[in-house]
């Protein structure tokens, strides 16, 4: 409900059957999250969130009562279509920059919630109700941290977008004191707010600081997010959805909506959650992460290309002929697969093998590709039927018994000496055990390192054979091979 | 707001935070992408305190916070819509053989 | 109380009737018996509103409320201080052999 | 928060310390939940929980300030010392009715409050104050509501407790048109509540109408609970353990404290899926419990005793002699051996075989006995190790490869006609297999019908002996011939 409105006149019946429209949409938000947990439930859980913020707009008509709703409506109308085509747009490879982007638009949209509180309180002459009256401390606490929270969301996005669109190297950039300065960052807006309060009765004054909040703010998310690896940007965009529910439910706390704040906490506190899951399945600490840094420079344990003996190599034609009469084939898909736009390929091919009376399974390692179930929607997409599909944990002991892996693109997700290099800083993350096959393709273009820059002593198994060039382009001339053949 | 409403909005905040939690624990890895963009497209419900912000009515003239209020509407409009669809697509593709 | 705050605490009651939920699913069936009782003695809760009742000061002078209070009082700290005791005896009873 | 206390003067620091206090024990109590749903921290949430009900107590006293407490502290003492020598003094055994007692008490204490803070009201000449202002309606539904769930929590479990503790037939009592009279003790308490707010201004008049509410509603507790057999107690339990919670809860929104309300519903809430639990666990349907009756008369499957075929019986020392040599043994315990209290016989007895060099394992069927957990909790107090324990599911394929199995006091859960008579009223609810071990002992009194009073085919099964006699005493005689031989 809504305190400030509340104040300025008697309970009225709009009043209550917003209220009751608001307690709804909570009810159906919670659900819905409950709903997008289950791979059967997932799309209907979505639905049911989309009927919820509806509800919840809508409720928000009805509170508001007569109004002019002029500017409103031209912001849903302008908002709801680039939204739209956006969505539509989109190609399922990019989804994590679309995701960092549209959490940014979330982040700056609490930022301006913030900002206009308070000229809207300024304009109606009830700053120094905010500020004066019992309570007004805690309205205010909050709008400087929705200003804080909401502004580092948006450039962290903005960065993370631009990392991952690869329209800024994805390459960490280390500032010089680069710790300090975030403290700085922080410390310095935070101040700055205290003093709004000093000054409050000079508005024109605290509008300034204000702004100079949002300003330094919005330099604290471009200096926290560009020391961070572009691999690393999933668990950062996780972080930063989290930081944007927290802003929402800041920004309620400031306008006094309980509907915000539980919404806005509901994705805050999952947010941190599944950024602790992703973390934990990348064997990672959050700290590690946000530190950045992470793929800098090639790790001790080897540099991506160097020093790599007894490689073998075969070409897409051998390939071809050898998976022909294998009984039990498992697809290994990694990043490399995502980078090539391979998937429509391997499904094609994967098609032919079975005609052919081949069993053929996916093997999906949890952190594959550069986002979590970043393999699944590529795979889903090309039309894999879900039933192929195997988590590590699944397949990882049936390896031996297998007659063909075919490792597209993936690297690091199938290093062995993950599980046996101690001063690799992999050292601990489980890995697939493809070497345990009777024979291992595996397709990438060079003997490049992958996302944590490492040698692969995969590559060296004397039952593993490279077959050097862009996944896609030689999953189209095995795709040859098998129908000449 | 007084301190009663405050510490309301703070049991509500705990209770939320705890929920959040427990919903999210358990989620196979498959769905983590979906979910995150699912759950960032409610984190647009900021769009409410925007369309506050936004609206001409009795105590709120048309000033600098129309127009700002404007702009949050359309960014978390984007936000929204944008973030609902793109995980309706991406959960759309996980449809079983039969 | 005015309509914000009974608003709030149907907020309250929604959240917490939801993590209630989700706490209980998936507890395997030998916990059954003292969950309930450990459950039973947090109902017990309702001893904050007999202590408010059994109390003697400004605005709540000796009367028939006391009294009651006071049975309430007593009532509650029973179910409160025998359930989690007898929780207590049934959980530490699930001990293995190490 | 206490919105009656808090308006009538202004905010003092203990009122803000108090709600802080109160924030800081729901935390707790949610945390503490979570952590008994769980074995191995089972026992540290309790004791959390323990620790969070202070907490919100000592609040309450900060909250009060300066107050004469002497009726609270003569209540804490009186309430503590009674509850904590019925915590000691109980057995084992009597749990279920024990927990049914002191949730009767937690009933009663609400209906205490509610009509308390009437009289409280009344006293301090505010009740104009709740019925006449903004929001009374919603104070004074609640506290109908409070007086009605309050009352029927408490005689409701006083009679289940009756039946439990057998000082009261367990046999459902039917009285006739019982739906329709139920019907008629609910709704004429609602018709009284709003009758007392159409009387508000003659406050004598009000009081007695709420005494009648009471009284009314203390028969439906007993009219909603006779009907139930004495088995279908534990469910009844825990849907009034429930209701407890509810009128917690309902009492907080009467005097308008959260930490009522939270801890009210969490209780609630929690109550309602552990009843759902229980009943999909038996088969069952909630409303096919409530409405009572089951176990009335003898099920069409069968009368309890009737047209045996075939039965074979052993005596202890043939018993002993074949376990003797037995390399596996699984104990399949029941209600009878609740019954008989033979739990410590039975850890004596597998003791002696376990240092024979048999391996001695206990199947314990999810509704063995008459609460859930019964079993294990029995088996927990003779020391039983946890190891040795095993779920129906974990293993019920396993029954092939055993040499004996010893059935003490169980029926229901054994009848393999569950599986395959269609017409029996077991039809559907999983049983163990114990027919498929090479030998069967099945310790009874007689051929005497469990719970549902079905006739069970196990009896006739050509590798079953039936082994007559009190469960204790069997195990005696079965030990001296194990010590003996
Ligand atoms: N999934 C997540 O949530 C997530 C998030 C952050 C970080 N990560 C990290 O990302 C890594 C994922 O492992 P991964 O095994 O999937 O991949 P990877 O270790 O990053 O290796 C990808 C490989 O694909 C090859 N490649 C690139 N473009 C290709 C093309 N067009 N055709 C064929 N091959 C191509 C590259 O080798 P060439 O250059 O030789 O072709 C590269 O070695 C893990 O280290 C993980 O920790 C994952
Ligand atoms: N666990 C729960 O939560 C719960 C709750 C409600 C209902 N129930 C129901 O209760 C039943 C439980 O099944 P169950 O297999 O445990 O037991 P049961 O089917 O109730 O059978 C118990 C058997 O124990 C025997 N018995 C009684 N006293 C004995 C003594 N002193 N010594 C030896 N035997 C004695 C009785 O036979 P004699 O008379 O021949 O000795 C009786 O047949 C199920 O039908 C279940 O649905 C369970």
């Amino acid at each position: 409900m809504n305190f400030v409105a509340s104040s300025s006149g008697p309970l009225e019946w709009n009043y209550i059957a917003a209220n009751f429209g608001y307690l709804a949409s909570v009810v159906m938000f919670m659900l819905a999250i409950m709903r997008m947990g289950r791979v059967k439930t997932a799309r209907s859980g979505n639905f049911l969130a989309a009927a919820a913020m509806l509800l919840a707009v809508v409720s928000s008509f009805v509170e508001m009562g007569k109004i002019n709703p002029a500017f409103i409506v031209a912001g849903l109308i302008i908002g709801g279509a680039v939204g739209a085509i956006m969505a539509k747009r989109v190609q399922m490879t990019q989804m994590p920059e679309m995701v960092a982007l549209l959490n940014g638009f979330g982040g700056l949209a609490s930022t301006l919630v913030g900002l206009a509180t308070f000229y809207s309180l300024l304009g109606g002459g009830t700053l120094s109700m905010m500020m004066g009256r019992e309570g007004g401390w805690f309205g205010a606490i909050n709008l400087v941290l929705t200003l804080i929270v909401g502004s580092v969301t948006f450039t962290g996005s903005v960065i993370a977008f631009l990392k991952l669109s690869e329209k800024m190297s994805g390459r960490p950039i280390l500032l010089p004191m680069r710790h300090v300065l975030n403290v700085l960052l922080l410390v310095i807006p935070l101040a700055m707010g205290v003093a709004a309060v000093w000054f409050v009765s000079n508005p024109i004054l605290v509008g300034l600081i204000l702004i100079g909040i949002v300003l330094i703010t919005f330099i604290l998310g471009v200096t926290i997010v560009i020391p961070i690896g572009g691999g690393d940007m999933p668990v950062v965009i996780s972080l930063l959805n989290s930081y944007s529910g927290i802003a929402a439910a800041l920004a309620g706390f400031t306008i006094g909506e309980a509907v915000l704040v539980v919404s806005g906490s509901l994705v805050g506190a999952s947010g941190m959650i599944l950024t602790q899951i992703m973390c934990k399945a990348m064997n990672r600490s959050l700290a590690n992460v946000m530190f950045g840094g992470f793929g800098a420079e090639p790790a001790a344990g080897g540099g991506g290309g160097g020093e790599y003996v007894g490689v073998k190599a075969a070409d897409a034609e051998t390939a071809a002929m050898i998976m022909q009469d294998a009984q039990s084939i498992v697809i290994v898909p990694g990043y490399g697969m995502a980078v090539a736009q391979a998937q429509h390929a391997v499904r094609e091919m994967a098609k032919i093998l079975e005609d052919k009376g081949a069993s053929i399974r996916y093997a999906v390692h949890p952190v594959a590709g550069r986002m979590p179930g970043h393999m699944n929607v590529l795979l889903a997409e090309a039309n894999v039927p879900y039933e192929q599909l195997f988590e590590m944990d699944q397949i990882n002991d049936d390896f031996r018994n297998v007659d063909v892996v075919l490792v597209i693109g993936a690297n690091d997700t199938v290093n062995p000496s993950a599980k046996t290099d101690k001063t690799s800083p992999l050292f601990g993350m489980p890995v697939m055990n493809v070497e345990e096959a009777k024979t291992v393709f595996t397709m990438k273009r060079s003997l490049g390192g992958g996302f944590a820059q490492v040698k692969n002593t995969l590559f060296e198994c004397p039952n593993n054979y490279m077959v050097y060039g862009d996944a896609r382009k030689t999953l189209e001339e095995i795709i040859k091979a098998l129908k000449e053949g | 707001m007084d301190t009663g409403a405050i510490l309301m909005l703070l049991y509500v905040f705990v209770l939320a935070c705890f929920a959040g939690y427990q919903l999210i624990s358990k989620v196979p890895p498959t769905l983590h992408t979906p979910l995150m963009s699912g759950a960032n497209a409610i984190s647009g419900i900021t769009i409410l305190g925007a369309m506050l912000a936004a609206r001409i009515g009795p105590g709120a003239p048309f000033n600098a916070s129309t127009i700002l209020g404007m702009l949050a509407v359309a960014l978390a409009t984007i936000n929204v819509v944008g973030g609902f669809m793109v995980t309706d697509r991406m959960m759309g593709m996980f449809k079983s053989k039969n």
